[in-house]
């Protein structure tokens, strides 16, 4: 199962690829992509890792804790898309505003 | 046996790359619909098989709810197809 | 026949560089739509890597929840969004340029968008993106060689978890650490949930979608599948006492139900949009926070069911969470206060 | 048999919980639900204090596992502080919410289960001795206040709602991960028992960078404060107050307890980095202060520096007598929730008065809302740190940890704040006796809301005198001392 590796491996690259483009993209949709993407990542680590018990059977701990970060992934998401439509029916803008509220 | 499952999740999985390519691409709205849903089938597919290949049976209910979710994707991809589709997609014939 | 051995390192790596190169293009293709579609496609692909990982639980999570509602609530946001919503398309707009008159002086690299950036001089620009493109490998080469270091056998709480096993009330081990073990978690992962529902009512977005009449074949379709996904979900509550499935996965099929009966025009009855709704999505949080501390009475700790009940106790709770997770997820995508 | 703190500790988290169900279903009895709430929810977190005084620290296995299988509950003297403090806070706030939202009564169905999941995530977070139930108490409490943030709706309150929602998210992110890499090196998410198994090496380091570097985000230190004074400002001001004097205070707890838990002895450098860090927040976020038009953003940027303060310790600690300049941030953070509370509620009764928050435009507010700016004024002596406030009591600690290990610098960095901050308050003191050109017609202000803030302010200043009791409450369970057995 040592090839399981690999995905592990794909979660860090997939971390770092979301905080690259959460920092880079100003669309706020796709800000909120981003971070589904670096959770996704963080999962697949917390989960991938899982995999490496001696007996085959993955720690069932860790996939629990997978399965708890997606739903709050997912409550996390749909509260951003709301604020992103509030905030698009109140400005007309989807990217934020630098200036800081002066 | 165990390779040839291997073998065979290989080939699907390229066939699925190969279809996501085509819903990149396009060129038409009816490519990108029928290469999605020919995704949510093979993906499914895949499931199956690897059902066999890690004699988890449980995969099976992964493989229905997938097949039954594809709808959802594709009820939603046709609904949005229908209210608007960016301009400048690269579908000007 | 050596090359056979390679196989399965094979399928991990098109399904590594698969998931990199979805995600790379959800998040730099201009168009926003195809963004989207590539990031439901994404979320397929991350089901079969956790089928490939033995992870069936979250498999069966992902796929109604990644892909199905975070997707479908993607796909209601952006049709909301004008059809003109294109991202880094042409040249900055009029609103744009509003935009970035007030950029403030001495921000850090976190604060920085590209865009922001546009008014800066470029040789400032490049060394930023040189600097963050550095800092963003550096990063990555270490986290890649922890996770490297990591790996070597362990079970971790795998022996913990099988020891109690028998007095957790269930056979699987993921329910009885996500319903017993580890339950309080998921408690309030619930109440996460419901929390972002009152969080988007709080700002009152009415939703359109759906006010459309529906399509004949959507209509049909969906008349076909929601009763077989409701189906699907009570199967998904009672297997889960012994294989993978339980409260989570039953709710996102269910949610996912709601989802696509409210696509094909279908509306709560007037009479059950208001309070008997609210019940519905505060029960499971209720019923679960009441059994926990009814149990304080019988001299047991917080959350602590007796043995003898436990497998009741947690069927009781998985059939309430089930109900409200649906429902929850399902007045997520509507948007809009019913 | 039941440990006897457990039905309180239940309270703490399930009492708040509850409540915020109960307002969701009956949107019209809110204000009774929530008040009837606080006043419970304070009582449990009262009782608490005798218990642990007689009994020590309190550590619950929730469901009888116990870790690391469960998760437990810790309780010792610094969670018991924070959970009093919130507990004071969350009263004066939730007695001034009905008449305020009387003005706003669209927001006050959303504002009431909001801010009670708030409360229950805070004294959840307060409880937990599990890093991964942490993170999920992390996201309700980030969750919830992005949502309270935008309650008032409007361009700017959405624009900074939204940004605060990300950065919210990006830092519980960081730190899951870093939960993450430390699960599947030590098997546990036990933070005592992870105390006990980690050891010095690229692993630690890596959570260590992660987790702080969410949570210094979440606590909006310098350089991470960018998006503090919008969220802050824009809120409504019950809002603004919890914001200020108690969210930022979740994740500061955490990231002082996993420094004095685990990570305490990795690295010599982060220490002096974070202390410089804390530094400039001292002087940028108190300069800024001074230059600010707006009332409420005046009030938000010495949030920034007073979160600056909070960091001084860290340089301190390891050195002669460190632990009093952990005693010293405590109590800083305490009078600084007291104080700010005070602060920005007084600034919401200035603001249904006068309709307006310009500093320049106060117009003889002494005169016609005495009470208010009383509290002001107040809350004000403790931000400065004069005596006998809380605030001072801080000060005091953390100059006398500076001065027995020579750090001048650091206590010139301190009372240059408090001149600072003296400055602003002053300013604002100055305007509010100083009659503008055209007189301001000012509305009625209801006085439970005058009242709470003025309590609250009060509050802060008698923070100083009992210390002589807030100081042995905090030595309960010795969390400033050195885990025995950790490598060093």
């Amino acid at each position: 199962m040592s090839s399981v590796l690999v995905l592990a491996l794909t979660g860090a690259g997939l971390t770092l690829l979301g905080l690259h483009a959460l920092i880079v993209k100003a669309h706020l949709l796709r800000k909120i992509l981003a971070l589904n993407v670096i959770s996704s990542g963080i999962f697949l680590l917390l989960a991938g890792l899982a995999a490496r018990t001696p007996g085959g059977e993955p720690d069932p701990v860790p996939q629990a804790m997978v399965l708890t970060g997606i739903v709050v992934a997912v409550a996390a998401t749909a509260l951003a898309l709301a604020l992103l439509l509030a905030l698009r029916s109140a400005t007309g803008r989807t990217r934020l505003d630098d200036d800081n509220g002066q | 046996m165990q390779y040839f499952y291997f073998a065979l999740i290989l080939f699907l999985l390229l066939t699925l790359v190969a279809g996501l390519w085509r819903i990149r691409r396009g060129p038409t709205p009816a490519d990108r619909m029928l290469a999605a849903q020919l995704f949510g089938t093979t993906a499914a597919a895949i499931l199956l098989v690897l059902a066999e290949v890690s004699d988890a049976p449980a995969l099976r209910d992964v493989a229905l709810v997938l097949a039954l979710l594809a709808a959802i994707t594709v009820t939603a991809f046709t609904r949005r197809a229908r209210i608007s589709l960016p301009p400048g997609d690269d579908d000007a014939r | 026949m050596a090359w056979l051995t390679g196989l399965p390192l094979a399928v991990d790596l098109v399904l590594g560089a698969t998931l990199l190169w979805l995600a790379w293009r959800a998040l730099s293709s201009p168009d926003l739509f195809q963004a989207v579609a590539l990031f439901i496609a994404f979320g397929v692909i991350l089901g079969l890597v956790w089928a490939r990982l033995d992870a069936i639980d979250i498999a069966l999570a992902e796929i109604p929840l990644g892909a199905g509602v975070t997707g479908a609530l993607l796909l209601a946001a952006l049709s909301q969004l004008q059809p003109a919503e294109v991202d880094a398309r042409a040249a900055p707009s009029a609103t744009e340029a509003n935009e970035h008159q007030a950029g403030q002086p001495g921000q850090t690299a976190e604060t920085a968008d590209a865009d922001e950036a546009q008014h800066k001089p470029a040789v400032f620009r490049a060394l930023l993106a040189a600097v963050m493109g550095l800092l963003l490998f550096a990063a990555l080469f270490s986290l890649g060689l922890v996770t490297w270091q990591l790996w070597e056998p362990s079970s971790g709480l795998t022996q913990q978890v099988n020891t109690h096993l028998p007095e957790s009330g269930v056979e699987h081990p993921v329910t009885a650490v996500l319903l017993n073990f580890r339950g309080y978690d998921t408690l309030l992962e619930i109440a996460v949930l419901l929390l972002a529902l009152i969080g988007v009512w709080s700002l009152a977005t009415a939703s359109n979608l759906g006010d459309t009449t529906p399509e004949p074949v959507l209509a049909a379709l969906s008349r076909l599948l929601a009763p077989l996904m409701i189906l699907v979900a009570a199967y998904l509550v009672w297997v889960g006492a012994h294989a993978p499935g339980g409260a989570f996965q039953a709710g996102s099929v269910l949610g996912a139900a709601g989802v696509l009966l409210r696509l094909s025009g279908w509306r709560l009855p007037a009479g059950a949009a208001g309070w008997p709704l609210r019940l519905v999505l505060a029960l499971g949080v209720a019923v679960f926070a009441f059994i926990g501390l009814a149990v304080i009475g019988l001299g047991e700790p917080l959350l602590g069911y007796p043995t003898a009940w436990a497998k009741h106790a947690i069927l009781v709770i998985e059939l309430a969470a089930t109900l409200s997770i649906g429902a929850i997820l399902a007045s997520l995508f509507i948007g809009g206060r019913p | 048999m039941l440990p006897s703190g457990a039905v309180w500790t239940a309270a703490l988290v399930f009492t708040p919980l509850l409540a915020a169900l109960a307002c969701f279903l009956a949107p019209r009895a809110a204000n009774w639900i929530g008040l009837l709430a606080a006043g419970l929810t304070t009582l449990a977190a009262a009782t608490m204090v005798p218990t642990l005084m007689t009994d020590g620290p309190l550590r619950i296995a929730v469901g009888g596992w116990g870790a690391p299988l469960g998760i437990d509950l810790y309780a010792d003297g610094l969670s018991a502080v924070l959970l009093l403090m919130t507990a004071v806070v969350g009263l004066g706030v939730s007695a001034f919410a009905p008449a305020y939202f009387g003005a706003h009564p669209q927001q006050r169905p959303w504002f009431w289960p909001l801010w009670l999941i708030l409360w229950a995530a805070l004294n959840g977070l307060y409880l937990s001795a599990d890093l991964f139930n942490l993170y999920v108490m992390l996201e309700l409490l980030g969750l919830s206040a992005a949502a309270l943030t935008a309650l008032s709706g409007g361009g700017p309150a959405l624009n900074a709602a939204m940004r605060y929602l990300l950065v919210s998210l990006l830092g519980s992110a960081a730190y899951l991960l870093g939960v993450a890499l430390l699960y599947h090196a030590h098997a546990t998410v036990d933070i005592a028992l992870l105390g006990a198994r980690i050891e010095p090496g690229m692993l630690a380091n890596a959570a260590l960078a992660v987790m702080f570097a969410g949570l210094m985000l979440k606590t909006a230190l310098f350089p991470f404060h960018f998006w503090l004074p919008p969220a802050h400002a824009g809120a409504p001001a019950p809002v603004s107050a919890l914001l200020s004097a108690l969210v930022i205070k979740g994740s500061f707890y955490l990231l002082l307890r996993l420094w004095l838990d685990l990570f305490g002895d990795l690295s010599r450098l982060l220490p002096e980095l974070i202390g410089v860090l804390g530094a400039i927040a001292v002087l940028w976020g108190a300069l800024q202060a001074l230059q600010q038009q707006r009332l409420k953003l005046m009030i938000a940027y010495s949030t920034v520096a007073q979160v600056g303060y909070l960091f001084l310790a860290f340089p301190l600690a390891g050195g002669l007598n460190g632990t009093t300049a952990w005693r010293a941030v405590v109590y800083l953070a305490l009078a600084h929730g007291l104080a700010k509370a005070a602060m920005f509620l007084s600034a919401g009764a200035l603001l249904r008065f006068a309709h307006h928050d310009r500093i320049a435009d106060l117009d003889r507010a002494v005169h016609r809302l005495p009470l208010t700016l009383t509290a002001f004024v107040l809350a004000g002596v403790s931000i400065m740190g004069l005596p006998p406030s809380g605030g001072f009591v801080g000060k005091w600690l953390l100059l006398e940890a500076a001065f027995q290990q020579d750090r001048w610098g650091l206590a010139v960095v301190v009372l240059l704040g408090g001149v600072l901050a003296a400055a602003y308050v002053f300013k604002v003191v100055g305007y509010a006796f100083t009659p503008t050109a055209i007189a301001q017609e000012g509305g009625s202000v209801p006085l439970s809301m005058q009242w709470s803030a003025l309590l609250l302010a009060l509050g802060a200043i008698l923070l100083g005198f009992a210390a002589p009791l807030l100081l042995p409450l905090l030595e309960v369970g010795a969390p400033f001392e050195p885990i025995v057995g950790m490598p060093s």
